[in-house]
C-alpha cells in the first residue's frame, strides 16, 4: 500500500525546524512551534501506527520511483511503533526543554536542531534504503554533536571530542559496509538486498560484510567493546538533550541491528553466539560501571549500556520469544531512559547538582514528584508489573529455551545491580538529608507555575506511558508478537516494497 | 589497475587508523579525513571501474549506446563527501574550541575528573 | 558607469562562452545574470575610460606570446642544462600605471613573462618589486620594461 | 602509432612524470612555501593532464573539471599565504 | 479508619472458612496478559486462607496500633499508604494462582517493605538497612523469578494449578536441581534463612508496627508460603529435604543461640524470629505428615505470639524511649496491659501448656521423633536446643522488661492509650484461646492448609492433651531448660567468646566484604576499559574489528586471485597513486601541521584526478572544491594552535602501526575478494535507461542526486545546515559553568 | 593581509566565479555540476573576496547574514520536495514545465531543488568560514 | 595534418610542463623555483588546451578551452605574487648568487610595504 502520509512525522519536524530557523532568536515563538510540532508529530505517528496496525505494511516511493530504484519509505509495525514511541518521548523532551533549557542555548539554535534530530530518528526508522539510512544516521549524529556541544562547557567539549571521533568511526564502518554490499549485490534497497543476498554465491563474503554493519551499529548502540563514547559523553549535555540521547540515540543503533540482522543477514550460529557474548559483556560492563558512579547521569549512562546488553542478548538468542523480549524492552527502554534523564534534569533544578553525595532530601520536600520518580525508577528496574518486567520474562525464558544460561544469569545479575544502584540512588538523593554544600540550591521552588508544570508534566507523561505499558502489557505483546513475525517472515515486507 | 587501487585503499585505511591513534587532536582530524577518503575510494572501486566513460548521456542520444561508469557509487560518494565536509567543518571548529579551553593539542588532556561534575 | 557596462558585457560573453550556445536569448540571459551579479555587488566606483583599442590589444597579445615563448625556451634550456646561467635579483620598479586595472594587468603580464615575477606592490601603489631571473643591469631592465610591456599596455588602456 | 597511443604512452606518462618530479620537490621542501608552490604546479600539471585525458577519451566533459581547477586552485595558495602571513 | 480495609477483608476471609474448611478450593481468574499466560488468577485454598487470615487479621490490629504509635508523625499518610500497599501485595501473593502474578506481588512486598524499613529515612542506619533488605530480597526475588520461569517453561504454563499437574515433569527434568536452588534462593532470602538472614535484624530499624507485621507475621513468611505452596511441585526429593532441613536446621539453631546475646529487645525478637523461620523451613523439609501439620500450627502460633511481643516492645520503646534490655526492668506495674500481653505471649512462645505455642512445640517434637530414619533423635535434639533458646528469648522479651526493680528514670510512666495495648493483648489472648481450643484451629485452619500442601487429605486433630508421652517430657524439659537459661543469661552478661566469634564471621560481614571486593573489581574493570583515553578506545574497537574480520576471512577459507579479470595497469594512474601514497607517507611523518594540511590537499587532489580518469567528473569537481574549502578551514583555525604535539614513543608507534597495517591489509583483502565476485545485477541500468527519458537530465549522477535519490540529497543538506548552525553556536555561545542548564 | 593585487583580482574574480557557479548550477542536469558544486564555487568566490578585503567588506556585499541563506535554501528545497503533494504525487516527484526553456532546458521542481541546495551550500559555507574568521578568543 | 599539429601542440605543452617540473626540482632558491614554474606550466597548459580546442569540433569546447586558459592567466600570477610575497616576509633565504635585493628592509612590522620615494628620487638624481 502506497501512502504519502507515512513520512508525515518526519516532514512535521522538518517544517518545524525550518520555521524555527526562520524565527531565529525568537525563543518564545520557537518554544510554541516546538511543542506544537511535537504534538502534531505524536498525532501523525499515532495515525500512522493505527493505519499500520490495522492495515498492514505501508510504503511510500519517494519521487515516485518504484523500489528498488528510488528511495522507499516503509512503515511496518516495527518502524511505526518506534516512530510512535519516539514521538511520545520527543513530545516530553520538547515540553521539558521549554522550561529546562537555558535561554542562551535556545538563542543559538537548540530547538531547530532538536527537531532535526527527531526528524533524523523518524527517517532512520522509516527508510527502506540502506544508504538513505546512512544519511539519516548522519543527520542524527551531526545534530547530536551540535546539541552535545551547545553551551561550550569544558566537560561538554571534552566529551564531544570522544563522542564525535567514535561516532564518525562508526559511520565509517557503516559506509564501508554499504560500499562492500553494493559491490557484491549492486543494490541498495533493503528489500531488494534481502532477495539478492541469499543468491550470492560466496556467502562468506556476506558474513564479512555483516561484520561491518555489526561494528557500525554496534558502536552506535554502545555494545561492549564498542561502547566507550557513551559513558564519556552522556553526562555532559543539558538534561533535555541527554534525555533525547539516552532515550533514543543508542536505540536507533539497536533498531538498525535488528533491521539489518533480520532482513538482510540471517545470523549463523557463530554470529548468534558472538552476539550473546557481546550482550553478556555489555551487561557486565554497564552494571559494573553503574556500581561505582556517584553522578546520577553517569550512573544512568552506565545503565544504558547495561540494558543495551539485554536487547542485544535478545537478538543473539534469535528466537521469536527472545526477539519479542528485546523489542518490548526497546519500547520500554526508550520511554524510561528518556524519562530518567529528564528526571536528572529535574533533580538538577531541585537541587542544583547531580552528585549523589551532595544531593538529598527531595522526598521530604517534594513527596509527590518523588513518588512519580520512584515509579519511573521501578519501571527501569523492572519491578513488576511495570514496563521493564515483561520483556525480561521473555528474555529469561528464551534464554532457558536456548540453554544460554550464562546470558540468563547475566541478565539476572544486571537486573539485580540495577535494582541495587537505583535503590542506593533513591536512598542518597531522595531520602538522605542534602549536604550543606553551597552548590546545593533549589531553583525549582522559585519558578513560575507554568515552568514548573513544563518540567514535571513530561516526567509524569512518560511515567504514565511506562505504567500503561506495564499494565496493558497484553497489547504491547500483541504488537511485539506481530513485529517479530515480520522479522522472522520477511516475505510480506519484501512484497510490500517490491510489489 | 584494480590491484593498485586495492593496495591504495589498504594504505589509506591503515594511515587513517594510524593517524587517529595519535595523541594530537589535529592528527585525529586528519585521520578522520583519510578514513573518509578511503571509504569513498572503496565504494568507487567496488562499484567497478570504467575509464573514460562518464555517466552523462551524450547530447544527441536518449540512452547510452556505449558502456558507462556506474553512476550510483558516484552519487553515493558525492553525498558522503558533502556530509563529511559538514562533519569535518564542525570537527575542526570543535577542535579549535577545545584547544582554546584546555590550551593543548593533546587528547590526553581531555579528562576532567569526575569530581568536577555538577 | 561605463566600466560596469563593460563588465556586464564581459560577463555576458563569458556566459555565452560557458554555455557555448551562440544565440541571442542566451546572450541576453547572460547579460541579465551579469547585471544581477553586479547589482548584488553594488560596486560604487566610477570609471573613466572604456574604449578598447582593438588593434593594439591584438598586437600586445602577440608581442606577449612571442616574449613568453622566447623566454620560456631560454629558461627551459637553463633548467635542463647542468650549469646555471641566471643572475637573479629583486628590482624596485617605479610604475607609470596608476589605476587598479592598469596595475593589475601590468603585474599579470610581467608575472607571466618568464624570468620576471611580481613579488609585491608598495602600499602607495607606485612601486613594483620584481624578481628578475636574468638581471644584467638594473637600469636597462627597467628601461626595457617601460618601453616594452608597460608602454604598450598603457597605450591600450588610456 | 595512432594519436591515442601517443597520448596514452607518451604524453600522459610524461605528465605523470612531471607530477612525480614536482612531488619530489614537495617532499624535499624544505620550507612550507616550497611545498605550496609544488602543490600549485602539480595542480596546473593536472589541468593539463585532464585536458589531454579529455582529448584521449573524446569526452569534453572533463574540461569542466579542468575549469574548476583553473578557477579555484589558487584559493588554496592564497589560504596558505594567509596562514603564513598570520604566522610570520 | 484505614483499619476498616483489612477489617472488611478479614471478615470476608472469615466467612470463607467453612467453605474452604470443607475442602473446596475457590478460583477467580481474569485474563491479563494472555500472551504470556499471565492472568489475574487467584486461588483460595487452605494454605492461602490461613495466610490471608493472618495477614488481614493481624493487619487490622497493626493498623489500629500504628495509628496510635505514629500519631502526629508528619508522614503518617505515606506510612499507611505503604502499609496498605504491602498488605495488598502480601494478600495477592498468597492468593495468586499464577507464578508470574505471585512474583509480581512478591516484588511488591519487597518494595513496600523497602519504604517501610526506610521510613525514618533521614537516619542513615535506616537507609542502609532498607537497602540491605531490598538487595537481599531483591536478589532472591530475581533468582526465584528465574526458577519460576524455568519451571513454568518445563510445565508449559505459569498457572500454579498446571504446575501442580506437571510436577513430575519438573522433578524429573535434568535441570531440577538448578530450578530448586533458584527457587530456594528466593524463599530463603525472603524468610531470612542462613546465610541471608542478616538483613532481618537490620530491618528492625523500621517503626515497630512494621517489624511486628512484616518481620514476624507476614513478609518473612512469604518464603515459607512459597515453600509450602510448591512442596507438591518441587518437594519430596532428597535434595529438597536436605536443603530445607540443612538450612532450616542450621538457621534455627544459630539464630536461637544468637538471640540470647542481644541487648536490644528488637534484636532478641529478630533473631528468635529467624530461628522460628528456620524451624518452619526445617519442618517443611522433613515433609512428613507430622512435620507439615506442625509447620502449619507453628506458623499460626508464632504469628500469634511474635506479633504481640513486637507490639509490646513497641509500647516499651514508645513510652521509655529505649529498647536496651540492660536498662529495662520493672515496667510491669505502669504498663500492666502490655505486661500481661507480653507475659502471655512469652508463655506461648515458651510452649507452656494451655497456650497455642505448646501445641506447636508438641507437634514439632512429634515430627522429629517420627522421622523415619536413624536421624530422628539427632533432629529432636536439634529441635530441643533451638526451642530452649526460643523459650529463653521469649521470656527475655516478654518478662524481662516488666519484672525486677523499677529504674529511676521510668518511675513516672503512664499507661499508654488503649489503642496501643489492646491489639497486643488481643493477639496474646488469641494465643491462649487457640491453646485452649486447638481442635477448632486444627479442623478449620490447619487441615485445609495441610491439604493444599500435600494436595491430598491429611486428618489433623489438635488436642491439648496427648497423654503422658515422650513428647510431653521433652516439652517440659525444654521449658525448664529455657527458664534456667533465661535466669542465668542476663543481658548484662557480655557475649560469650563463642558468640563474638560468630559475630565476627557472620554472613553479613562476608557479604559486606564480597560487596566491597565487587566494587573494587568494578572500579578496576571500568577503569581498565573506560580509561579516559580516546586512543585506547579506538584501539580496542579496532582490535575487535580486526578479530572479527580475521575470523570471518578465516572461515571463508582460502581464495585465489584471478588477475585476468582485472583491468591492466595504466602507468599514469600509477603515477597519481604514487603521489597519493607519497603524500600520505609525508602526512604521517611530518612534524609540521601545515605540511600535513598541504599533504592532505595533495591527497585530495590526487583522488580528484583518479575520479577524472575513472569517469567521475562530478566527483572530481566536488572533491576538489571541498578539499580547497577544507584547506581554507584548516588554515583559518590552525594558525593559532600550538605546534604539533611531539611525543615519540617508538614502542607505541610500532604497536599502532602494526594495528593499522593489519586493518588496512584486511580491508584490502576484502576489497579484492569483493572485486573478484561477479556482480550480475545492477540497479544503475534502470537509471541509465530512464535518466533522460523520464528524469529529463543527461547527467545521470545529477539526476540520481536530485530525482532518483533526491531524498539523500534533501537530508544531506540538512546535515550541512546543522553543521553550520553548530559551528556558529559553538563559536558564539559560551556558557559559564555556574549557569543553569 | 593587504595585497593590492589580490584585492583587485578579487574584484573581477568574484563576478566571474559567481557566474561560473551559476553556470554549474543550471547545467548540472545535463553535464557535470549541479547545486552542490555550484554553491561551493559561489561560496569560494565570496571566501576569496573576504581573504582580499576582509570579512566585513564581503558581508557588506552579501547584505544579509549568510546564515539567513540556510533557511531560504532549505525552505526552497523542502518546498520543491513537498510541492508534488499538492498534485497528489509522492513527495520529491519531479514536476516539469511542459515546454523547454531556451537556456535552462527542461525546467522542473528538480531545478528549484538544486537552487535550494545551491543557496544552502553558499549559506552554510559562508556561515562556517565567516564565523571562524570573526571568532577571536 | 591536423594530427601532426595536435601532436606538436601536445608535445610542446607537455615538455613545457616537464621543464617546469624539472625547474622546480633543480632551482636553487624558492623565488627561482616560483619564477620558473608559473609561466612554463601556464604556457604548457595553454598548448594542451589549444590542442583540445582543435580536437573537438564544437564551438563551446573551444570557448571552454579559452575560458580555462583565461582563468589560469587570471589566477596564476595572483597566486605567485601572494606566495612570493609571504615567503619574502617570512624570511626565506635568497640564493647566494642573487645580485640585488631592493626589497630588503622595505617592510615595516605590520608587513606594510613602503614605496620609499625619497630613496627613489635620490637615486634618480644620482644616476642622472
Ligand atoms: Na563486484
Ligand atoms: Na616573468
Amino acid at each position: 500500500m502506497t501512502d504519502n502520509s507515512i513520512i508525515a512525522p518526519l516532514i512535521i519536524h522538518l517544517l518545524a525546524a525550518l520555521l524555527q530557523l526562520a524565527f531565529w532568536r525568537k525563543t518564545v515563538t520557537q518554544r510554541y512551534i516546538s511543542v506544537t510540532a511535537a504534538f502534531l508529530g505524536l498525532v501523525s505517528a499515532g495515525v500512522l501506527f493505527h493505519k499500520v496496525y490495522s492495515g498492514g505494511i505501508l510504503i511510500m516511493n519517494a519521487a515516485n520511483w518504484r523500489a528498488p530504484f528510488g528511495i522507499v519509505f516503509v512503515a511496518d509495525l516495527f518502524s511505526s511503533s518506534l516512530v510512535l514511541i519516539t514521538a511520545i518521548a520527543s513530545l516530553a523532551v520538547s515540553v521539558f526543554s521549554a522550561a529546562g533549557i537555558n535561554r542562551a542555548r535556545m538563542l543559538y539554535g537548540y530547538f531547530p536542531i532538536f527537531h532535526f534530530l527527531v526528524m533524523g530518528l523518524n527517517g532512520a526508522f522509516l527508510t527502506g534504503d540502506i544508504f538513505n539510512l546512512y544519511v539519516w544516521f548522519e543527520v542524527i549524529i551531526i545534530s547530536s554533536f551540535v546539541l552535545m556541544t551547545l553551551g561550550g562547557r569544558k566537560a561538554q567539549l571534552e566529551g564531544a571530542v570522544k563522542y564525535m571521533a567514535l561516532n564518525i568511526l562508526a559511520s565509517m564502518f557503516f559506509l564501508t559496509g554499504i560500499g562492500v554490499l553494493y559491490g557484491i549485490t549492486g543494490s541498495l534497497n533493503m528489500a531488494d538486498l534481502a532477495l539478492r543476498i541469499p543468491k550470492v554465491q560466496n556467502q562468506s563474503l556476506i558474513n564479512l560484510t555483516s561484520v561491518f554493519f555489526l561494528l557500525g551499529f554496534g558502536i552506535k548502540s554502545a555494545v561492549f567493546p564498542l561502547y566507550f563514547w557513551l559513558p564519556s559523553s552522556y553526562h555532559t549535555p543539558p538534561s533535555a538533550v541527554a534525555a533525547t540521547f539516552g532515550g533514543l540515540l543508542t536505540k536507533v543503533g539497536i533498531y538498525a541491528l535488528f533491521r539489518v540482522f533480520t532482513l538482510l543477514f540471517t545470523p549463523d550460529d557463530n554470529l548468534k553466539n558472538l552476539l550473546v557474548v557481546i550482550a553478556i559483556f555489555t551487561i557486565v560492563t554497564g552494571m559494573l560501571g553503574a556500581l561505582i558512579k556517584d553522578n546520577i547521569r553517569r550512573l544512568f549512562s552506565s545503565l544504558i549500556v547495561c540494558h543495551i546488553g539485554f536487547m542485544v542478548g535478545g537478538l543473539g538468542l534469535y528466537s521469536k520469544m527472545a526477539m519479542m523480549g528485546a523489542v518490548f524492552y526497546l519500547f520500554h527502554d526508550i520511554l524510561v531512559k528518556t524519562n530518567m534523564f529528564l528526571i536528572a534534569g529535574l533533580i538538577r533544578q531541585l537541587r542544583g547538582s547531580m552528585n549523589m553525595k551532595l544531593l538529598g532530601g527531595i522526598y521530604g520536600q517534594y513527596p509527590k514528584i518523588s513518588l512519580v520518580i520512584a515509579l519511573v525508577l521501578f519501571s527501569l528496574v523492572g519491578i513488576p508489573p511495570l514496563s521493564g518486567f515483561w520483556p525480561k520474562l521473555y528474555l529469561i525464558e528464551a534464554g532457558f529455551d536456548a540453554k544460554k544460561f550464562v546470558l540468563v544469569a547475566t541478565i539476572l545479575a544486571g537486573s539485580f545491580l540495577t535494582l541495587y544502584v537505583i535503590a542506593r540512588m533513591w536512598s542518597e538523593v531522595f531520602w538522605k538529608d542534602p549536604s550543606g554544600d553551597e552548590r546545593i540550591q533549589d531553583t525549582f521552588a522559585s519558578l513560575r507555575l507554568h515552568k514548573k508544570t513544563f518540567l514535571v508534566l513530561p516526567v509524569v507523561l512518560l511515567c504514565f506511558c511506562s505504567v500503561m505499558i506495564g499494565l496493558d502489557a497484553q497489547f504491547i505483546i500483541e504488537v511485539v508478537d506481530r513485529i517479530t513475525d515480520e522479522m522472522i517472515n520477511t516475505a510480506p515486507y519484501i512484497k510490500a516494497v517490491l510489489g | 589497475m584494480e590491484l593498485v587501487l586495492v593496495c591504495l585503499i589498504g594504505i589509506l585505511y591503515a594511515s587513517g587508523m594510524y593517524m587517529i591513534l595519535r595523541r594530537s587532536m589535529v592528527k585525529l582530524l586528519l585521520g578522520i579525513l583519510l578514513l573518509g577518503n578511503a571509504t569513498n575510494i572503496l565504494i568507487f572501486l567496488l562499484g567497478n571501474l570504467t575509464a573514460g566513460k562518464p555517466p552523462v548521456i551524450p547530447p544527441d542520444l536518449k540512452v547510452f549506446n556505449d558502456i558507462y561508469a556506474d553512476p550510483i557509487p558516484q552519487a553515493l560518494i558525492l553525498t558522503a563527501i558533502v556530509i563529511s565536509f559538514g562533519l569535518t567543518a564542525f570537527a575542526i571548529v570543535l577542535l579549535k574550541r577545545v584547544y582554546v579551553l584546555v590550551d593543548s593539542d593533546d587528547l590526553d588532556d581531555l579528562n576532567t575528573p569526575e569530581e568536577e561534575d555538577i | 558607469m561605463i566600466k560596469q557596462f563593460l563588465m556586464n558585457l564581459l560577463l555576458a560573453f563569458i556566459w555565452v562562452a560557458l554555455t557555448g550556445a551562440l544565440y541571442y536569448s542566451n546572450f541576453l540571459f547572460g547579460f541579465l545574470i551579469g547585471f544581477a551579479i553586479l547589482w548584488v555587488m553594488n560596486r560604487a566606483e566610477e570609471d573613466k575610460r572604456y574604449f578598447t583599442r582593438v588593434p593594439k590589444t591584438i598586437y600586445l597579445i602577440f608581442y606577449f606570446l612571442y616574449e613568453m615563448i622566447k623566454a620560456n625556451i631560454q629558461v627551459a634550456y637553463d633548467v635542463i642544462t647542468p650549469k646555471y646561467f641566471f643572475k637573479p635579483g629583486i628590482v624596485r620598479y617605479p610604475m607609470s600605471a596608476r589605476t587598479d586595472l592598469e596595475i593589475n594587468l601590468l603585474s599579470t603580464v610581467i608575472s607571466l613573462t618568464p624570468g620576471t615575477l611580481i613579488l609585491d606592490i608598495s602600499e602607495d601603489k607606485k612601486t613594483l618589486y620584481i624578481h628578475v631571473m636574468y638581471l644584467k643591469d638594473k637600469r636597462s631592465f627597467i628601461k626595457q620594461m617601460k618601453n616594452g610591456i608597460e608602454r604598450r599596455l598603457l597605450e591600450i588602456l588610456r | 602509432m595512432t594519436l591515442f597511443n601517443y597520448l596514452d604512452y607518451v604524453i600522459l606518462p610524461l605528465l605523470s612524470v612531471s607530477m612525480i618530479l614536482t612531488f619530489i620537490r614537495f617532499v624535499r621542501g624544505p620550507r612550507v612555501v616550497d611545498r605550496v608552490i609544488a602543490l600549485d604546479l602539480i595542480i596546473t600539471t593536472g589541468i593539463g593532464f585532464i585536458t589531454v585525458f579529455s582529448i584521449r577519451s573524446g569526452k569534453e566533459l572533463f574540461l569542466d573539471v579542468a575549469m574548476i581547477l583553473a578557477l579555484i586552485a589558487f584559493l588554496g595558495t592564497v589560504a596558505f599565504s594567509y596562514y603564513l602571513e598570520k604566522k610570520a | 479508619m484505614l483499619a476498616l480495609v483489612p477489617g472488611v477483608l478479614f471478615s470476608y476471609f472469615v466467612q470463607k472458612i467453612p467453605e474452604i474448611g470443607s475442602g473446596r478450593v475457590l478460583f477467580e481468574s481474569t485474563p491479563w496478559v494472555p500472551a504470556l499466560g499471565v492472568s489475574l488468577g487467584f486461588r483460595l485454598d487452605g494454605l492461602s486462607l490461613l495466610f490471608a487470615l493472618l495477614i488481614t487479621g493481624i493487619g487490622v490490629l497493626i493498623f489500629v496500633y500504628a495509628s496510635s504509635y505514629l500519631k502526629g508523625d508528619r508522614y503518617l499518610d505515606r506510612f499507611f499508604g505503604f502499609l496498605l500497599l504491602f498488605m495488598s501485595a502480601m494478600l495477592g501473593l498468597v492468593l495468586s494462582n499464577n507464578v508470574i502474578l505471585l512474583f509480581i506481588f512478591w516484588e511488591l512486598t519487597s518494595i513496600s517493605s523497602y519504604f517501610l524499613i526506610g521510613f525514618h529515612n533521614r537516619d542513615e542506619e535506616s537507609r542502609r538497612s532498607a537497602l540491605t533488605a531490598l538487595s537481599i530480597t531483591g536478589l532472591g526475588g530475581l533468582l526465584l523469578l528465574a526458577g519460576l520461569i524455568w519451571a513454568g517453561n518445563l510445565a508449559g504454563s505459569y498457572s500454579i494449578g498446571d504446575m501442580l499437574n506437571h510436577a513430575e515433569v519438573i522433578r524429573q527434568s535434568a535441570y531440577y536441581p538448578v530450578i530448586l536452588i533458584l527457587f530456594l534462593a528466593g524463599a530463603f532470602t525472603k524468610s531470612a534463612q542462613f546465610p541471608f538472614h542478616f538483613w532481618l535484624p537490620g530491618a528492625m530499624k523500621a517503626p515497630t508496627p512494621v517489624s511486628a507485621y512484616l518481620h514476624s507475621a507476614t513478609m518473612v513468611k512469604a518464603g515459607i508460603f512459597i515453600l509450602a505452596r510448591f512442596t507438591p511441585v518441587l518437594g519430596g526429593t532428597a535434595l529438597w529435604q536436605w536443603a530445607l532441613m540443612g538450612v532450616g536446621g542450621f538457621t534455627m539453631l544459630y539464630a536461637s543461640v544468637l538471640s540470647l546475646a542481644k541487648r536490644d529487645l528488637k534484636g532478641v525478637l529478630a533473631y528468635s524470629t529467624i530461628s522460628a523461620l528456620g524451624v518452619l523451613t526445617f519442618l517443611l523439609g522433613l515433609g512428613t505428615d507430622y512435620a507439615v501439620v506442625a509447620a502449619c500450627v507453628f506458623l499460626l502460633a508464632h504469628a500469634l505470639y511474635k506479633a504481640p511481643l513486637f507490639l509490646v516492645t513497641g509500647i516499651i520503646d514508645h513510652e521509655t524511649g529505649t529498647r536496651d534490655l540492660t536498662r529495662l526492668s520493672g515496667l510491669g506495674k505502669a504498663l500492666w496491659p502490655a505486661a500481661l500481653a507480653g507475659g502471655l505471649a512469652a508463655l506461648s512462645a515458651a510452649g507452656m501448656p494451655l497456650t497455642f505455642g505448646f501445641i506447636g512445640k508438641d507437634l514439632i517434637y512429634e515430627a522429629t521423633l517420627h522421622y523415619e530414619s536413624g536421624w530422628a533423635w539427632y533432629l529432636t535434639a536439634l529441635a530441643i536446643v533451638t526451642n530452649v533458646g526460643l523459650v529463653a528469648a521469649g521470656f527475655l522479651a516478654g518478662f524481662k522488661p516488666f519484672t525486677g526493680k523499677v529504674q529511676e528514670e521510668f518511675r513516672h510512666l503512664h499507661l499508654p492509650p488503649a489503642l496501643l495495648w489492646v491489639p497486643a493483648l488481643v493477639l496474646a489472648l488469641l494465643g491462649v484461646v487457640f491453646g485452649l481450643f486447638p481442635g477448632w484451629a486444627g479442623a478449620w485452619l490447619t487441615e485445609p492448609a495441610v491439604k493444599s500442601i500435600f494436595q491430598q487429605y491429611v486428618p489433623v486433630q489438635l488436642k491439648i492433651w496427648h497423654g503422658f508421652n515422650t513428647v510431653l517430657i521433652l516439652s517440659l524439659a525444654t521449658l525448664t531448660a529455657g527458664i534456667i537459661i533465661y535466669l542465668i543469661n542476663t543481658p548484662r552478661f557480655r557475649k560469650s567468646e563463642f558468640i563474638t566469634v560468630l559475630e565476627r564471621i557472620r554472613p553479613g560481614v562476608v557479604f559486606g566484604w564480597l560487596f566491597i571486593r565487587t566494587k573494587q573489581f568494578a572500579a578496576a574493570y571500568t577503569n581498565f576499559f573506560h580509561d579516559g583515553y580516546l586512543r585506547s578506545y579506538i584501539i580496542k574497537i579496532i582490535l575487535f574489528a580486526e578479530a572479527l574480520l580475521i575470523y570471518e576471512l578465516y572461515r571463508g577459507g582460502p581464495f585465489s586471485v584471478d588477475f585476468s579479470k582485472l583491468s591492466p595497469v595504466r602507468f599514469y594512474d600509477v603515477g597519481i597513486v604514487f603521489i597519493l601514497v607519497g603524500a600520505l607517507y609525508k602526512t604521517l611523518k611530518t612534524s609540521s601541521r601545515l605540511t600535513a594540511v598541504v599533504c592532505m590537499s595533495i591527497i585530495g587532489y590526487a583522488i580528484c584526478l583518479l575520479f577524472v580518469t575513472y569517469s567521475a567528473p562530478d566527483l572530481a569537481m566536488t572533491q576538489f572544491t571541498i578539499d580547497t574549502l577544507t584547506v581554507v578551514l584548516f588554515v583559518l583555525v590552525l594558525y593559532r594552535l600550538p605546534p604539533f604535539l611531539k611525543v615519540r614513543n617508538v614502542k607505541i608507534m610500532v604497536r599502532d602501526a602494526a594495528i593499522s597495517i593489519l586493518f588496512g591489509g584486511l580491508l584490502a583483502v576484502i576489497c579484492l575478494r569483493v572485486l573478484l565476485e561477479p556482480t550480475r545485477y545492477n540497479i544503475s541500468d534502470f537509471y541509465a535507461k530512464y535518466a533522460y527519458t523520464l528524469g529529463k537530465g543527461r547527467n545521470v549522477v545529477n539526476v540520481i542526486l536530485v530525482d532518483f535519490r533526491g531524498f539523500d540529497t534533501m537530508f544531506e543538506i540538512v546535515v550541512l545546515s546543522v553543521a553550520a548552525i553548530g559551528v556558529y553556536s559553538l563559536l558564539k555561545l559560551r556558557l559559564k559553568a555556574s549557569e543553569k542548564e | 593581509m593587504r595585497s593590492t593585487i589580490l584585492q583587485t583580482a578579487s574584484q573581477y574574480l568574484l563576478p566571474i566565479l559567481l557566474l561560473f557557479s551559476f553556470f554549474l548550477l543550471i547545467r548540472g542536469h545535463y553535464s557535470p555540476g549541479g547545486g552542490f558544486v555550484g554553491g561551493l564555487v559561489a561560496s569560494i568566490a565570496f571566501v576569496l573576496h573576504s581573504f582580499a578585503n576582509g570579512v566585513e567588506s564581503t558581508m557588506r556585499i552579501i547584505r544579509y547574514k549568510p546564515m539567513s541563506l540556510i533557511p531560504i535554501g532549505l525552505g526552497l528545497s523542502t518546498a520543491s520536495m513537498l510541492l508534488p503533494l499538492f498534485f497528489g504525487k509522492p513527495v520529491m516527484t519531479s514536476l516539469w514545465v511542459p515546454e523547454q526553456l531556451p537556456v535552462f532546458g527542461s525546467v522542473g521542481t528538480t531545478l528549484f531543488f538544486d537552487v535550494g541546495v545551491y543557496l544552502l551550500v553558499v549559506g552554510v559555507v559562508l556561515t562556517i568560514l565567516f564565523t571562524i574568521s570573526l571568532f577571536s578568543e | 595534418m591536423k594530427d601532426i599539429i595536435l601532436i606538436l601542440f601536445c608535445t610542446i605543452g607537455t615538455l613545457a610542463i616537464l621543464f617546469a617540473s624539472i625547474g622546480i626540482l633543480r632551482m636553487p632558491d624558492f623565488f627561482l623555483r616560483l619564477s620558473v614554474t608559473v609561466k612554463a606550466s601556464t604556457l604548457g597548459v595553454g598548448f594542451l588546451l589549444a590542442a583540445a580546442a582543435m580536437v573537438f569540433p564544437e564551438v563551446f569546447v573551444t570557448t571552454k578551452a579559452i575560458a580555462i586558459g583565461f582563468f589560469l592567466l587570471l589566477t596564476t600570477p595572483v597566486a605567485a605574487h601572494m606566495i612570493g610575497r609571504v615567503s619574502y616576509v617570512s624570511g626565506i633565504a635568497l640564493w647566494k648568487g642573487t645580485q640585488l635585493d631592493e626589497l630588503d628592509g622595505m617592510y615595516d612590522e605590520e608587513h606594510n610595504l613602503k614605496s620609499d620615494h625619497a630613496t627613489e628620487n635620490f637615486k634618480a638624481r644620482e644616476n642622472s
